[in-house]
């Protein structure tokens, strides 16, 4: 249960803040942005990512992957959200990626993960039907046709999803829309007739994707785990992925507060810099305060995700509400501090706003967490 | 019945021959995206705007010979309760209304409110305010801006640089703070007018985090200005300037919640918040969402209540005080407050970004400079704390 | 519709603040206090009240009251809070007091009013069964017997319980403990058989009583308004009460915040007043505002009550919301800002802290009165 | 076995033998309120006490010479933990082994640490801390108590008043900050020590708001003191101070929870909730509780996790630095937030006192004390802008 990292840990994760300052700064998403850029994130780049291992670190070595933990991935993650670099990592890896680790069968793995792990193919996890997160909220129905399975139903803030060479889609097969039971999971090849994906923009500049499946017919192999249970798979993967979101978070606000804090070191109005007014000092401490506490949350998160101890569900709500609050308040602190230049777009810090609401709402907002995090607890 | 009951009738039955009918319910277009309008609409506009202009009702309560409307406060409020219940919009707005008119008639010349009054009234001159500088923002009077004497004595010539001029590149005259004194801080500002197509004036539009360009920086390369166009006296700028800023912050405070277009108004925030959570019992299903949304609104009963208080003890007639600072941090940080929770009750769907409209997400990013220009909130805090509590000074 | 007060009105208040200055400063409670004063008020001095006409201020003049409003009590109320002057007016007159008023037949009104007006009469309102403001939540049983009534229960937090001359007790009538309907309210003697009162001592060295009722016996003109009708009463009485409350709450945080912004301009510390420190400074800013809205909300809902509207019930909830949280932040901050001083017992600041908190808690928190806002909203 | 497991077992079998079982799950008596024991649990108490002093347990960490345990830190922490499975309280409490004793260590001449740290392990010396001063809480520098060299340049004469001396009544031996020079600031404090018996020493305690009386205030009238006692030399007293500020911090945010007399634990408040508002589906019935309970924890949760995070990281041995006014800062606010709910949750039930006990009311008051003693929260924000954070002075 060490909450400080081992010597390759700072290795990995030093490596990965070089090469995204180096390559991936913030400019570089200002440059897709402002070229209307389609997928989202630059291939080119991905390929160096991938090349570095990036893809494949949680994945086990025997579909290729470096078989490293959640931790070397969230330090990964961490390092992105400092520069808010683009990837598929969420989507293609930690939603889709790990939904086929999890649940596929030795054909399945064998067939996509090596893919994922060479940055070959793109994935994206449609789950979401509704625009608050509920992910046994599924009304989207699967129902046997012969040996296969004709799907029919709409899903929204599909991450990616215009993109993906693959879909691992929620849909029910049993019980009613909120039952816990009743839903599985299925692979859905984008191109198929039926399926209609209409990418929408999101605010950080990123891409989610409404998806409809009108009486799509998917072969019985496609069926992703056991039939009615996708939601054990679903809770697994949306837990670890929600882990690495929160690191990811934490990256992100800890460069806001670090710009931020050398904004109030060098600004000077009233013949002062106006990191020496005691009112925005206050408040400087107790941002740092709070970032100390989301780092220890963001380890032990981690941590437990990879020990597969029995609170690691209850440490997953507890950082990404506690990321999620600390992400509100600082990156607006952020802005308000910076005053008019950080309302201009030429100046990062709006970016960081953004991106920080994105995920502020990603993979749940922080009263489902914390509501879930009290039910963990027995409350 | 009253005279104000019969003036009232008045000026409803003047409004409702005056008024095109085409122009009932519109919503302002003013800080909207700029769409064209059908000709005959503009037209409707214009018309309306001339009729105003006659009867004075643009500026309701200036003196009549600079072409107000010569009403006393409790006419203006029934004039403006009247175009209310005919949700037209204002025929005329900006900073000549509501900031420069005002200022002029408290510190101007006769000869100053003689010369621009009557063009303010009548839309003909568009003013735009040249305070801020980039190393000048909550710091104002650090400005550097600087306007020398020629050899003439009539003559100042302006070089330097503003920025968050609000609406610079639609306004074809500018008051601004100047330094005519290097050597002295407060004491050594000059506010003057000059007209934007004065040569050296170059304007460049600022983008924002929202995408919008509202404000412009403004440099100024050997610009000529007349000294006549002083206001208040040479480095007697500051005081002029406090009393504009003043009138811009009940501007910003005193009017009630605003519109913004985009944002969430009171009542939508309830249905949005029943959709997103659901009802039970005819109420939001969820405790948590329920109280944020009625502890804003409780919020925003004693703001509104407070503000109606302040109206009734200030006494008529008055300029604005430093308390309206407090209206000026209240209403800003109310209105961040509810497009934030508008923001969260829409989850992901609040997220879309189109290029083509003004959504949810473009208004919440505007929102944000409210608690910033004006005089940022913490600015405020420290108007208050100084001149309201008599707080000592470090 | 004004939130100002005409020139009786503004008399009114500034001969109160200058008889509590006088007669009744801090150092009376912490007299009453220190000898243990079994009544926790001087009658001495509630006589004098009386004499200046407060405990009949707001009751007609047919029973020996000035007729005057909710407003003017709630004046005398608020300076009364500015010295945490102790008086029987919440018990005797805005609780029991304004539930005979509002209820009583002729009679009753006669017989008791003109005594409570005299100030010769303590009255006390056994109403609350729990520890959480619930005035439905009746248990205590009033059972028809003969032509009279049987009570048997319990009665908690009874202000001024223990030395009322009249108790007005409500009690279940018909349905189920939490139902509006089937509560009535009753005249009960204290000294009667059966009746059993303990005193208990707040915090705020103030009494309420814990009584209970076995099987006591009272006549059929004991029953105070219609059977089964009483939560209709309760509802006015309680709003009225409520509000007036407010106002005492009113006064007892403007006065802490007088008293701690005097303090931040004279205590010195690293050579200068703190209050030219900018954190403080700020945070004094945020105290005198949230008092403008505070005072802002007392005047409407007193105002409201006297002109019987529509959203008397509301602006009373809104009120007491308010005040509770405003005057939890508040006093809190002005012993926190006192630093060491304020923690001891020779310094006044912690009996405000005491007394905000029994007032906080004092006919139901901000979260009833928020939820309850809500409610009478449309949400 | 690792070295570490057979130290277990041994301590383990030591504790056994001698602990007396009378002391198993007893909770700290400290700071409650006195009230008289039975004769032969004072007598176990006393044998205990002997047995852990043979052997150095009291001070685990200290040096053998000095009569402490000469302990790793993690054999101290197995010590500790075998002392809490048996949940028999400390042997010994108070200043001498948490802020005289290590500053010493750091600070003390071979003959000071040989004088008092074998009387601090063994209980004999009860120490109590001279600091603050009416004029000198926050700004503690700015303190006035002057000691004055007499003409035999061996003895100071001390004046003046401390304030906030905790346990001053119950202690025999004072350290304390004089000033030994007028005409600076920081430069001119000494850090001296002197028993509380010296004639010209009076001790007055200080009724609090929540009735007790833990803090005295202490007069001094020409005390006499040994210039021996000077620790880390004359002038050098508030580098001395600072150490010893932080060992206090760290006591104060270092533990984890502390237990306070009468005050609600983490588990204890989930009942009360549910006892409050009701369960529902065995939870909270009320979102609103639920949520400020959740979030309570979750600060707690986080809080312990980083104060493990930061042990591990500290290089072993170091005295704490600034970022344990961090803990400090949030230990004392978190303990104010539980005992704020829990007085909620108690509804009026909570304001009910009773003078013959510690209940949640009296609870609820002492607390307010913990963010101003021992450094306000406002000063240790101030001390972590500048020296965590390296923000500006003015």
């Amino acid at each position: 249960m060490a909450l400080t990292l081992n010597g390759e840990q700072q290795l990995l994760r030093d490596s990965a803040r070089n090469f995204v300052s180096t390559h991936a700064p913030v400019s570089h998403l200002r440059s897709l942005r402002d070229r209307n850029d389609d997928r989202g994130y630059s291939p080119v780049l991905w390929e160096q990512m991938v090349e570095l291992g990036w893809a494949g670190i949680a994945i086990p070595e025997s579909y290729g992957g470096a078989g490293l933990g959640l931790l070397e991935l969230g330090l990964v993650m961490e390092e992105c959200g400092r520069t808010l670099a683009p990837t598929p990592l969420l989507s293609t890896v930690l939603l889709a990626g790990n939904a086929v680790l999890e649940a596929g069968s030795e054909a399945q793995k064998s067939a996509l993960l090596p893919a994922v792990c060479e940055g070959n193919k793109v994935m994206a996890l449609a789950f979401e039907e509704r625009s608050r997160f509920a992910p046994y909220q599924v009304a989207c129905k699967a129902e046997a046709r012969g040996t296969g399975f004709r799907l029919s139903g709409r899903k929204t803030f599909v991450l990616d999803g215009h993109i993906a060479d693959t879909l691992v889609v929620t849909a029910r097969t049993q019980g009613e829309v909120g039952d816990r039971d009743g839903i599985s999971l299925f692979l859905v090849d984008p191109k198929q007739a039926g399926v209609k994906i209409e990418r929408t923009t999101t605010l950080d500049s990123r891409n989610a994707a409404q998806c409809s499946f009108e009486a799509v017919d998917v072969p019985g192999d496609a069926l992703l785990g056991e039939l009615h249970q996708g939601a054990d798979v679903l809770d697994r993967v949306l837990d670890r992925a929600t882990v690495c979101l929160s690191a990811e978070m934490l990256g992100l606000v800890s460069q806001t507060y670090d710009v931020t804090l050398d904004y109030l070191k060098t600004r000077v109005q009233f013949d002062a810099r106006i990191g020496s007014f005691q009112a925005l000092q206050h408040r400087a401490v107790d941002m740092f305060c709070e970032l100390e506490l989301c780092k220890s949350l963001v380890l032990e998160a981690l941590t437990a995700a990879d020990e597969g101890r029995d609170d690691a569900t209850m440490l997953a709500s507890a950082v990404k509400a506690r990321l999620t609050d600390a992400s509100r308040w600082i990156t607006r602190q952020a802005v308000q501090l910076h005053g008019g230049i950080g309302m201009t777009d030429e100046h990062d810090i709006g970016l960081y706003l953004k991106r920080g609401a994105a995920t502020e709402q990603t993979l749940g907002d922080s009263a489902y967490h914390l509501d879930r995090f009290a039910s963990l607890r027995g409350f | 019945m009253g005279e104000l009951e019969s003036f009232r009738n008045e000026v409803r039955d003047w409004l409702k021959a005056s008024v095109p009918e085409s122009l009932y319910g519109r919503p302002l277009t003013m800080m909207a995206r700029e769409e064209p309008e059908a000709a005959d609409l503009q037209a409707d506009r214009k018309r309306y705007l001339e009729r105003m202009v006659e009867r004075g009702y643009t500026a309701p309560t200036w003196p009549k010979q600079y072409g107000g409307g010569g009403l006393t406060p409790p006419q203006a409020k029934v004039l403006q309760e009247e175009l209310g219940r005919l949700r037209v919009p204002p025929a005329l707005m900006g900073m000549g209304l509501t900031m420069i008119g005002p200022t002029l008639l408290v510190h101007g010349n006769d000869e100053q409110k003689e010369k621009y009054l009557p063009k303010i009234v009548t839309g003909e001159h568009r003013w735009c305010q040249g305070f801020s500088e980039p190393n000048a923002g909550s710091d104002l009077a650090s400005l550097r801006t600087s306007a020398k004497l020629d050899d003439s004595g009539e003559r100042y010539v302006i070089n330097g640089q503003k920025i968050w001029t609000s609406g610079a590149q639609y306004s074809n005259w500018i008051f601004m703070l100047v330094r005519t004194d290097e050597t002295t801080k407060h004491q050594g500002i000059t506010f003057i007018l000059l007209p934007m197509d004065t040569p050296g004036i170059e304007v460049k539009p600022i983008r924002l985090i929202s995408g919008n360009s509202p404000f412009c920086e403004v440099f100024f390369t050997d610009v000529v200005a007349d000294v006549k166009d002083v206001v208040g006296g040479v480095n007697q700028g500051w005081t002029v300037a406090k009393t504009l800023l003043n009138f811009e912050r009940s501007g910003m405070g005193g009017g009630g919640p605003q519109r913004r277009p985009g944002a969430t108004t009171g009542g939508g925030l309830v249905a949005l918040a029943k959709e997103a959570v659901g009802e039970r019992d005819g109420r939001i299903a969820d405790t948590r969402t329920r109280d944020r949304l009625a502890s804003l609104q409780l919020d925003e009963l004693a703001y509104s209540l407070t503000l109606k208080r302040s109206a009734q003890t200030r006494k008529a007639g008055g300029a604005p005080g430093p308390e309206i600072s407090m209206f000026k941090l209240y209403q800003s940080e109310l209105g961040q407050r509810r497009d934030e929770l508008a923001m969260a009750l829409r989850g992901t769907d609040g997220l879309a970004v189109d290029e083509n409209e003004v959504g949810p997400a473009r208004a919440w990013l505007s929102a944000k400079a409210t608690t910033i220009y004006g005089g940022s909130s913490e600015i405020q805090r420290n108007i208050i704390a100084k001149r309201v509590l008599k707080l000592p000074i470090n």
